[in-house]
């Protein structure tokens, strides 16, 4: 359809105002907000995303676009909630416990955000106890732990027990990043996945959900 | 402000040499800096490992064995002079006795090579700026800034030669401003929020100095210009702003100087050139031989000013040599006979060319760090005189700079470069010249980023 | 022997310049060595784990990420040109698949590099000499034999550009010579006996390469003269007869190119200077940048003449930047630069100076590796006809060079060096003309560790 | 004992003549044939092992010594028997299974016979189950390990199970030596020590034999 293909290519370009206007449009005309999310918003920010990893978009670029498509968002999700639409996931993140690095954990955020998740985000230096805690009050399908420190990244192994201790580990799978870590640190601490950058996150993130587009 | 720079210390900038600094420093046991002669700078951190009370032994253990292989290399390198680097992690700066230590620990190994094969050597300690662990951060009252002082004092009474920090304040706003790519934000940060709190923490850290007797050395822009390089080279931001934040971000870490700081500058601060240049004063540098570290642009060209070459960190794992501290002191130590060979056979000038030309042609972040470039912005800073006007003067030459040099082809500006540093000279352009009235906009856009109390405001 | 070399290629010391060769070489995609330009060749190894069939998608997964990381760096880094070499490991060697596998991984990503952005790249395979399991080694029959040849048919197969070894035949000897600081047996293993192996094992794998178009690179004296050299920086051995060795092993290493091979040396073989002087071949090189893999007194003076600039060896770990391979390839990235903006600039021969004197004065070892002193020990090989007479020439004329640099005060030698100097020079001396004279009171003392008959003898 | 101090003296001088010939007379004034190796060779041989730690001696002047005290030695030998002397201890040492490397090992073994241990040396390349049968047939004190190579140091590991495995852990020590291995590499393994060169080898083993001096 012409007109979801001007609004993902609209929110490429991250023209906030005109994405919120065909979103209305599309709506008005009788798209299902379902449709608009997938076909404009979300195909999109996969374009988004892809431009990213190839190195043909900034960072701030980016972030425009995402800013494009929360506005969007907003018209959207009365629509959504009324229709019971399914969110394609709920995926928490956060800097594990004495780690104040936090620009790479939200850009995984914000590129997830694109590709249509809900994101809880419990900021940096966050202890065992707290993602516990979080875990229970939110439920989230996976849990995204970063570290950038070759003195914290142990942290996540820590996390990952008391996790295992309070009996929620078969609730959530955790997926792990930053620059010291490694699949093969991932494997060692018993984590689900870990992902090199925030596009490779989304990649994990779907193939852990089995999305597929 | 207690000193202020009005006037270049080295006006020409083919006065601005590696090894060679009006202001040379004097430090630990019998070091001089900026007297003719260039000296490694060595850094080293802990593998990856628990850092707390229960694994402490390990610890200790780590940093004897660095200090043993210092010993080791310098001798058998025979090592005309060295600085070492002891960056705290911050679990050493909340526990202000870890920390101070390990620098003893490190003290007593550079006592020990000064002993028995006369080494030239000081210590430099740097502890962690730890007073952003609230959102928004308190940066001038509450237990972490305690810690961080006591960490200044505790450390000089245990053998440090030199301090220096790579303080935060004002990045809470930075970050955010980076990643949008918001010039307001990025000149805000640096120019009305960083130079206030520099002040503030500055000058208790040449009081903690004065009363030990130990030089303050100086702080980085790197929680700023350091990510954006980063950012920048991981493609998510253009080359061209990341440049232009490193050309800004040298008003805030003048404000040390102004405050009493004496240099050696931090390793990791690519401001230093612009530092020497104005304050007279010896910089550390660091380039290709930090790749262990962090990869940049600049490998070559950081070097040509350099009065300490470094390493900027390398954990305390084997290499098939031996340990990767000795590997890269190795490193270090064959750059550095370069450097003084050059010196010493009056062919400086053109071993600075071979740094500079390599580089410079290949990077808009190289560029800017060339001795002319660093010189216009240097001049920029002097002209003015409030920490705001002098921000926005540097970034401003520095897109004036970048223009030129792609007009004449002395740079290979993709498209994509070229429009936004349009974009940026255009916003540039746009800040008002009342620092008040960004304060305004700012605080509307920002406000919930910060604390104003945290800047006197 | 098919080709002697009876006259210096470079005949003028002033003749010898990195980059610049008489006879370049052109090898992979697009690759040209000694045309005017030096390039980065990179090495790596595996980290800490099992190497065996079990453990087998772990090693390519290894390799998958090290191609990987070149490609990335590669553009990152604007390389003008790239020589990677995979050295095998003996496992890969003794099962030929397993090396070929691996090659087959590295020359695809090399292929895609070249593809996407242009890189002129090239692919250096070395087997590993696995000859020597038994104790005497039988070098010329018998299963490792088998497999070594396997080893160079199915990389070459597979996709190397350039096939290298390290070769170790008289090694079983000298070793043992070396510990006694016997110079008979030195002198003995790499003047006959090694000579007779190099063209046994020379004239296969040229054989090998003619038939898959492959470049026969050459051979390094890694075994006998940089063990010397290792044994010296740990203070088992004088300085002055490591240097010794390192002339003396360069006429066994010369028998490859008598063979047909054409170049690059190999990196690990410092005696490269002189097999520049005498063939005219580009030469690999690693001083400072090999920091990682072995420490050295020659890090600055051995990148001099140099084509291609090597780390010699770094383990798949990731330090802080990212894998060390990496963090390698950005180092000789930009010592690369250094190189080629010196001749482009016409100052190489400024530049050259500082990388010779900077090192030169300070070791033995670094001084006969200066231009002057290996036109001098090349010269001294070109007169003789003999490998025996040449090999004891080239030791001859390093003791002279080494005691003249003591007598102008160019070299400060202390007084158990110039001890052994003298002890070197007396047992040199004493040697007979004829070598089956030598023979005959060698077999008496070192015919337990040699067989006679990997030797044709 | 003046011709004690001379014999320790010519030991490190290496001088192969005066040794024996001192050894010899010494016996012949009556002097026990103990006294003469501690006091004399090994009391000699210390000197060495410092000065070849300090630099001050190469290992061609080391090999020296240590065949003037082997000439000693030949002489020594039936009188120390018929006297029903005690070794120092038995070392037993190989470099592991893939292994060609064994410069390093063979001055491990060098310095420990100085210091008047009886060494076993398996040689190069020794896959574990040789090690097995060696331990069983000279009942060694100390096994040292030496590895070069990272892909050939875990076979370390591999021949301490191996010992293990055949319930002879308990009668044999294990140190491990060699460029890629370290302390930590050692308590991982189990073994139970490590050295960073000859000179330290020696020093370990003495300290695990509880031999003082
Ligand atoms: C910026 C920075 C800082 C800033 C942080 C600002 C902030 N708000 O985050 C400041 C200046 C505050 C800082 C402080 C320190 N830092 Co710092 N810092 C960096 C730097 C330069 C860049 C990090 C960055 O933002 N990169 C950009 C982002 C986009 O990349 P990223 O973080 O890797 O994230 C990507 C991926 O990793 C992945 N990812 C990240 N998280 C997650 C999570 C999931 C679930 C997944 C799937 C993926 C994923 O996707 C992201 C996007 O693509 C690095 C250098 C480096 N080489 O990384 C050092 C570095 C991490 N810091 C280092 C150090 C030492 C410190 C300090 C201790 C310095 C000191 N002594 O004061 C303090 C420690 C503070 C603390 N307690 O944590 C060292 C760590 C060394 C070590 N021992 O481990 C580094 C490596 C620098 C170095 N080379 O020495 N640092
Ligand atoms: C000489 C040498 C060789 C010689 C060996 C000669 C011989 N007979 O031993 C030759 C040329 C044959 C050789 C071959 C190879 N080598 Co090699 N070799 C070296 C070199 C240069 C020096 C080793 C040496 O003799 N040092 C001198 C001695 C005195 O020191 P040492 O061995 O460390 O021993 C001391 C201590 O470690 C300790 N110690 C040693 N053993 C023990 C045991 C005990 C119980 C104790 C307590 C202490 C102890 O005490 C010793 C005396 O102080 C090293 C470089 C290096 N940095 O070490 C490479 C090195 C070990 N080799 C290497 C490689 C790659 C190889 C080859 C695979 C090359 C190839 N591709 O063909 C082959 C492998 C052959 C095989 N299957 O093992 C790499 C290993 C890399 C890796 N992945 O692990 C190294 C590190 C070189 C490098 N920088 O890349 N090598
Ligand atoms: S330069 Fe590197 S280590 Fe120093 S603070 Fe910046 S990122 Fe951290
Ligand atoms: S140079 Fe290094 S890698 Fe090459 S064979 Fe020699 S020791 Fe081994
Ligand atoms: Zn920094
Ligand atoms: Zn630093
Ligand atoms: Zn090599």
């Amino acid at each position: 359809m012409k007109e979801l293909q001007e609004l993902a290519q609209s929110v490429e370009q991250g023209q906030v105002q005109k994405v919120s206007g065909l979103t209305q449009q599309l709506l008005d005309s009788g798209v299902s907000p379902q449709t608009v999310l997938n076909d404009g918003l979300i195909a999109g920010m996969t374009v988004v995303g892809e431009k990213m990893r190839s190195g043909e978009m900034y960072l701030p670029e980016v972030l425009q676009s995402a800013s494009a498509m929360h506005g969007s968002l907003k018209i959207l999700k009365p629509h959504l909630v009324r229709e019971g639409a399914q969110s394609r996931g709920k995926i928490m993140v956060g800097t594990v416990k004495g780690d104040m690095h936090d620009i790479g954990k939200n850009l995984v955020s914000i590129m997830l955000q694109g590709a249509g998740f809900d994101i809880v985000d419990l900021g940096l230096n966050v202890p065992p106890q707290k993602f516990v805690e979080a875990i229970t009050a939110h439920q989230p399908a996976i849990l995204g732990l970063s570290a950038m420190l070759t003195t914290t990244m142990l942290n996540m192994k820590t996390t990952i027990e008391a996790i295992n201790a309070a009996g929620l580990r078969s609730n959530v799978k955790v997926i792990i990043g930053g620059a010291p870590v490694s699949q093969k640190f991932a494997d060692e601490i018993g984590a689900d996945g870990y992902a090199r950058d925030a596009v490779l996150a989304v990649d994990k993130v779907k193939q852990l959900l089995g999305v597929t587009a | 402000m207690s000193v202020s720079f009005r006037a270049l210390s080295v006006p020409d900038p083919s006065g601005l040499m590696f090894g060679r600094a009006p202001k040379p420093v004097s430090c630990g046991f019998g070091l001089e800096l900026g007297k003719g002669q260039v000296y490694p700078e060595l850094n080293f951190t802990l593998p990856t490992m628990v850092l707390d009370e229960s694994n402490w032994a390990a610890v200790v253990a780590h940093y004897e064995e660095i200090g043993t292989s210092i010993q080791r290399a310098a001798k058998r390198l025979k090592l005309p002079g060295l600085m070492v680097e002891f960056e705290l992690l911050p679990p050493m700066t909340e526990h202000p006795s870890w920390g101070a230590e390990i620098t003893a620990i490190l003290h007593r190994h550079l006592k020990q090579a000064h002993k028995d094969f006369g080494l030239p050597c000081a210590l430099r300690v740097t502890p962690t700026d730890i007073r952003d662990v609230t959102r928004p951060p308190d940066l001038r009252s509450g237990k972490p800034v305690e810690a961080l002082l006591q960490s200044f004092e505790q450390c000089a009474a245990a053998g440090a030669d030199v301090l220096s920090i790579e303080s935060v304040g004002a990045k809470e706003v930075h970050d955010e401003a980076l990643l949008y790519g918001d010039l307001d934000g990025v000149i805000f940060a640096l120019g009305v929020l960083a130079p206030r709190d520099m002040d503030f923490l500055w000058k208790k850290i040449v009081t903690v100095c004065s009363s030990h007797k130990v030089v303050p050395g100086a702080d980085s822009a790197c929680g700023f210009a350091n990510t954006a390089m980063q950012l920048s080279s991981q493609g998510m931001l253009p080359e061209v702003l990341a440049a232009v934040v490193r050309a800004a971000s040298a008003v805030r870490s003048l404000v040390a100087y102004e405050c009493g700081a004496l240099g050696p500058s931090k390793d990791c601060a690519y401001e230093g050139p612009i530092l020497k240049a104005i304050t007279g004063t010896p910089i550390a540098m660091e380039g290709k031989s930090a790749s262990c570290a962090h990869f940049s642009p600049v490998g070559n060209v950081a070097a040509a000013m350099c009065d300490l070459w470094s390493n900027e960190s390398v954990q305390n794992v084997r290499l098939l040599s031996g340990p990767a501290p000795e590997a890269y002191l190795e490193l270090l130590a064959y750059d550095c006979r370069l450097f003084n060979q050059a010196l010493k056979s009056g062919t400086e000038r053109a071993y600075q060319d071979l740094l500079v030309e390599s580089d410079v042609h290949l990077s808009p972040q190289a560029y800017i760090l060339s001795p002319i470039s660093t010189g216009r912005i240097a001049s920029a800073i002097v002209k003015e005189s409030s920490h705001y006007a002098m921000t926005l003067a540097a970034a401003r030459e520095s897109v004036l700079i970048l223009r030129e040099a792609g007009q004449k082809k002395e740079l290979d500006l993709n498209s994509r470069e070229i429009e936004w540093l349009e974009r940026i000279s255009r916003d540039l352009d746009a800040l008002p010249v009342d620092e008040q009235q960004l304060l305004v906009s700012m605080q509307e856009r920002y406000g919930h980023l910060f604390s104003a109390a945290s800047y006197g405001l």
